[in-house]
């Protein structure tokens, strides 16, 4: 589809929130509450922050919650009555002001639920959700979304993209059908507008290397001591993983309450020692040093050769979230020189 | 509506209290049937999270009983389990789970009626506090909702 | 800072030691725990009052264990984590020299344990200020909103385990979490099995720790858990008199026991 | 497969129709739809594996060790080792578990036409290649001769005794069986010692041959040598792996080595696949 090109006052922002939130969907906006920003479920704009460079999650939680009901079952005497999910119960979410690189981190995210084989859990979701970003005014150290294919003002992902063009005005790009669906629906709050060139309303990131360059080094990296040198300091947490917007190892247990249970995906990480172990003690990945390889590998290597999407949208969160200070741009610039 | 029966879980040990419950029974005296009792090799053995274990899966009130200090067939369990239970309780209080529900006693082999008077005390107390509810939505509910 | 720097290079230049876990520039303005092998790698090393990072974790972690002889760059937090590892067995006196600091940054020279015994003892105990005003707020309400206090704070835990990951107290092999037969914590991180999870972590962790808040400021959603142990060991202390991270050779308040403990608590 | 199921975690059921205990701790279950529809509309083929589950302790993963030449069942062989199998040995006749798959490759068995097979299994690894030998015994006419090395720990280990006898009554197959040095009995007529030394005593000819291994690591890791001295090149070398997994068709991200997932890709290697691999498996 051909990007519409919109403006929405400010001042609108209020009633879209609240029109969206009568018509039944649930809207999710980057919330801070305890000092903490994250998406939460926002019924007005007085809510919703702004002004954070990143939400300290990811909204993937939106589409794949860090636990998430895979079917339920009823044992009785001498049977097990299975119950699937109801995907007709998944809601219809709107994520509002994110920023460019939370959407784009449903790219690679829906490319390893839905290559292949479709989940049909994560699909329905991902589907039922309407992505508006705002392009980024601020940056911080930890944001490198230009040294992978993203940029403060990315429209990929989005279904619609604001960019704060001056105090009051918003510059709209209605990207998808999705996006479409919201203007069509709310045509009132939304202005015709020419092609605005966004540049000198977001911020400026530098590109400190390309996904190009990494992906060409890894080839000969495997076994280098690059590894182990930069995973010396790395506690072995999952931090990482689980503020990542496009990681999306998970686990399956089951629960049960007397007769009844349910089987849960929760995510998991790569970075967590049992992750692959097996039963009889032989772990793939015993060093932590491995395991730091393989994320680094999955993003930057597998996943752009089995999907064809670089699983890192550079939005920072993991080095921001780590309790060491790993801090995966500079790592990546490294490798980029190595 | 029926009057609310409490589920009672007993963590017993199996020299002291389990034989004190027998006893109660030898001796035929009657007490509340609403206990459960689940018998360990010593106090010493009972892992506190048992006991929010045993909360999650439905009990409302938790009895933990073992044999007298310096009665224990192993010598020190119970004085260990003594000291867990403190902080066990501590952190439980801390923490909002509820631990009038949670009894903890010293019934020796020959107390026999000792025995069936926690229990029925425990029952008690348990009827006047009502299903634990909270703990329960958390733990089954909410999970299998 | 110069006092430190010189100590940790002759260090290195003697062969005293082959390691020096200590502190480097890390991205943005904060600082990152880092590792020396040469003398003049030493030049990287810093030491400011960002450096609050536990490092004594790393004693247990491959890089330590495979060195013959290390030094870390210790303040008092660190200092009572080697004790309390020393006091469990987890290292030995003659690999390890500590270069302790104070709190107020004043370094105090190489200390042995015995050393560092006294050390610990003179440093400032306790937490902020604020956090033990959270105590008390807690401590004062009814029941069921403290309960729905500690569910609501635990709720957005999302079982990343970097408490576990970076407490140098943590060192199982494996946790009792990942017991799965039967499934002992449930994995899932909903709210009951956050509760669960850090219920029992701060159980493990009672007459243990050494209240250095390294949970709470690697925790990515800020969960107060600091406040947790430290209840229990203020609670131990006033109880039992015992205190973590004072002595090499000490053994944990629920290790031991008196015949005079109380039971004003038992029917 | 799961067409008419609702999501793709959805299991089937399964009903054990029996149980044989193969070797201490080793069971073989023989399982059937409950639903005869799902019967009818499933299918595999010799390779690939399932995801069975307990209702309330989890799922597990092994490979369908049963011949798609034998129809109206499936056959899973374990040993008893975690959370899961644990509860499944507690299983009798009769109980119900659930059943997703098949997921994975396959081996290329009409590719093989008109070859020799030897087959190297070691332990409890004979039950992946259980699926192969009898889906190529029962098109035994498409193949040269059949050679099948087999060893485990001690007699006791060696699991489908039954069929093992079975094979040695056979003239058109040429089986060794070995245990361990210390594992034989008094009785034991097979050979003594590890599955490679007897694998270069024995020594198949590589002419026209594929060879299929599927054993412990260690046992692997001294094979493949062998094979390579016997003249055996890396595209006539077959393997299965079994990484940890929890899905099944390539998303939880456990059984991921190099750019293939286990699961989705594999198990079936060859030995040249395997080489363009990361060693972690």
């Amino acid at each position: 589809m051909e990007i519409i090109n919109k403006l929405i006052d400010k001042s609108s922002l209020s009633a879209l929130i609240e029109r969206l939130n009568t018509s039944g969907k649930q809207v999710y906006a980057p919330v801070t509450k305890n000092g903490l920003c994250d998406f939460a479920k926002v019924e007005s704009v007085q809510e919703i922050d702004f002004d954070s460079i990143a939400t300290i999650q990811s909204a993937k939680s939106l589409v794949f919650p860090k636990v998430e009901k895979l079917l339920s079952y009823e044992k009785t005497y001498d049977d097990v009555i299975v119950k699937e999910v109801d995907l007709t119960k998944i809601p219809e979410v709107i994520a509002f002001a994110g920023r460019p690189c939370d959407a784009a981190g449903f790219i690679p995210l829906n490319a390893i639920f839905t290559s292949d084989s479709v989940d049909q859990i994560f699909k329905t979701r991902l589907d039922k959700l309407s992505i508006i970003s705002i392009s980024c005014k601020k940056a911080d150290d930890f944001c490198f979304c230009t040294s992978v294919n993203g940029s403060p003002s990315n429209t990929s992902g989005s279904d619609i993209l604001l960019t704060e063009i001056s105090e009051t005005t918003y510059y709209a790009e209605i990207i998808t059908e999705k996006g479409k669906a919201i203007l069509d629906a709310y045509a009132d709050l939304f202005k015709d507008s020419a092609v605005v060139d966004k540049t000198p309303f977001v911020a400026k990131i530098d590109k400190q290397f390309s996904t190009e360059i990494i992906n060409e080094k890894l080839k000969t990296l495997f076994e280098s001591d690059i590894w182990d040198h930069q995973a010396m300091r790395c506690v072995g947490c999952g931090a990482c993983a689980f503020v990542c917007p496009a990681c999306g190892c998970f686990d399956i247990q089951d629960e049960t309450k007397g007769k009844d249970g349910v089987r849960h995906r929760c995510w998991d990480s790569c970075g967590f020692k049992i992750f692959t172990m097996h039963t009889s003690g032989h772990n793939p990945r015993e060093k932590q040093a491995q395991r730091w390889r393989q994320r680094i590998f999955h993003k930057f290597s597998y996943q752009p050769e089995q999907q064809q999407e670089f699983g890192c949208v550079g939005c920072g969160r993991c080095s921001r979230a780590c309790p060491s200070d790993m801090n995966i741009a500079e790592h990546l610039k490294a490798i980029a020189v190595k | 509506m029926s009057e609310f029966e409490p589920k009672i879980v007993a963590f017993v040990c199996n020299w002291c209290t389990y034989a004190g419950a027998d006893l109660t029974g030898t001796s035929r005296i009657k007490y509340s049937a609403n206990v459960r009792i689940v018998r360990f090799p010593c106090t010493g053995r009972i892992d506190y999270m048992l006991l929010t274990k045993a909360f999650a899966s439905g009990a409302d009130g938790i009895i933990v009983s073992g044999c007298h200090p310096n009665d224990c067939h192993y010598t020190s369990g119970n004085f260990y389990a003594r000291r867990r239970w403190m902080v066990f309780k501590k952190i439980c209080d801390f923490m909002g789970i509820d631990t009038r529900r949670i009894v903890f006693s010293w019934v020796s082999a020959a107390e026999g009626g000792k025995w069936a008077e926690i229990v029925n005390s425990t029952n008690e107390e348990i009827k006047k506090l009502g299903p634990y509810e909270s703990y329960h939505k958390l733990s089954t509910q909410d999970i299998l909702a | 800072m110069e006092e430190i720097k010189k100590i940790a290079k002759e260090l290195l230049a003697e062969n005293k030691v082959q390691l020096i876990v200590g502190f480097e520039k890390g991205s943005a303005n904060k600082v990152r725990p880092a590792f020396f092998t040469k003398p003049e790698e030493i030049d990287q090393l810093i030491y400011n009052e960002y450096c609050i990072h536990n490092i004594a974790l790393y004693l247990k972690k491959d890089i330590c264990q495979k060195a013959n002889n290390l030094a870390i760059i210790a303040n008092p937090n660190v200092v009572r984590s080697i004790l309390q590892l020393a006091s469990e067995n987890q290292i030995a006196e003659e690999k390890i020299k500590i270069i302790g600091i104070s709190f107020e940054g004043k370094c105090v020279g190489l200390l042995d344990f015995k050393a560092a015994e006294e050390f610990s003892k003179t440093q400032p105990k306790g937490i902020k200020p604020e956090d033990k005003a959270l105590i008390e707020k807690i401590q004062a309400m009814p029941l069921e909103e403290r309960f729905n206090y500690w569910v609501e704070a635990f709720s957005p835990c999302i079982k990343c385990y970097a408490c576990r990951a970076s407490c140098p107290m943590c060192y199982c092999g494996k946790c009792n979490v990942e017991t799965n037969n039967p499934q002992w914590i449930p994995v899932a991180p909903h709210k009951y099995g956050n509760l669960e999870w850090h219920m029992m972590r701060a159980m493990h962790l009672a007459g243990r720790c050494i209240n250095c808040g390294e949970c709470n400021r690697s925790c990515p959603v800020n969960i107060p858990l600091n406040i947790l142990s430290y209840m229990l060991s203020d609670f131990i202390l006033d109880e039992f008199d015992s205190e973590a991270g004072m002595n090499a050779v000490f053994t944990p308040a629920l290790s031991v026991y008196t015949s005079v403990d109380k039971e004003n608590f038992i029917k | 497969m799961n067409m008419e199921k609702n999501t793709i975690y959805s299991p089937y059921k399964m009903k054990i129709e029996k149980i044989t205990e193969e070797a201490p701790f080793v069971k073989t279950f023989r399982l059937k739809f409950i639903n005869d529809e799902d019967a009818e509309n499933f299918s595999f083929r010799t390779g690939q594996f399932g995801e069975y589950s307990i209702f309330g302790e989890g799922e597990t993963t092994f490979c369908i060790a049963s011949s798609p030449t034998r129809k109206g069942y499936i056959e899973c062989t374990f040993r008893q080792a975690g959370r899961v199998t644990k509860a499944l040995a507690n299983l009798d006749e009769g109980d119900i578990i659930g059943f997703r798959g098949p997921y994975g490759n396959i081996f290329p068995i009409d590719e093989w036409k008109g070859k020799n097979l030897v087959f190297i299994a070691g332990g409890i690894a004979l039950p992946p290649m259980r699926s192969v030998i009898w889906n190529c015994l029962d098109l035994r006419e498409n193949f040269k001769d059949i050679t099948i090395i087999y060893g485990a720990r001690s007699v006791a280990d060696l699991v489908y005794k039954n069929e093992l006898k079975e094979w040695e009554g056979r003239s058109d197959v040429n089986i060794v069986t070995t245990v361990d040095p210390g594992g034989e009995t008094p009785e034991w007529t097979g050979k003594i010692g590890f599955v490679p030394t007897v694998l270069s005593e024995i020594a198949p000819s590589s002419e026209n041959t594929i060879a299929i291994v599927c054993g412990p690591p260690i046992m692997i890791k001294f094979t493949f040598p062998v094979l390579e001295k016997l003249g055996f090149t890396d595209e006539n070398v077959y393997t299965t792996l079994e990484n940890r997994m929890k899905c099944g068709f390539g998303k939880c991200g456990r059984c991921n080595v190099g750019k293939v997932f286990v699961c989705k890709d594999g198990p079936v290697f060859s030995l040249k696949q395997l080489k363009e691999l990361p060693a972690e498996y």
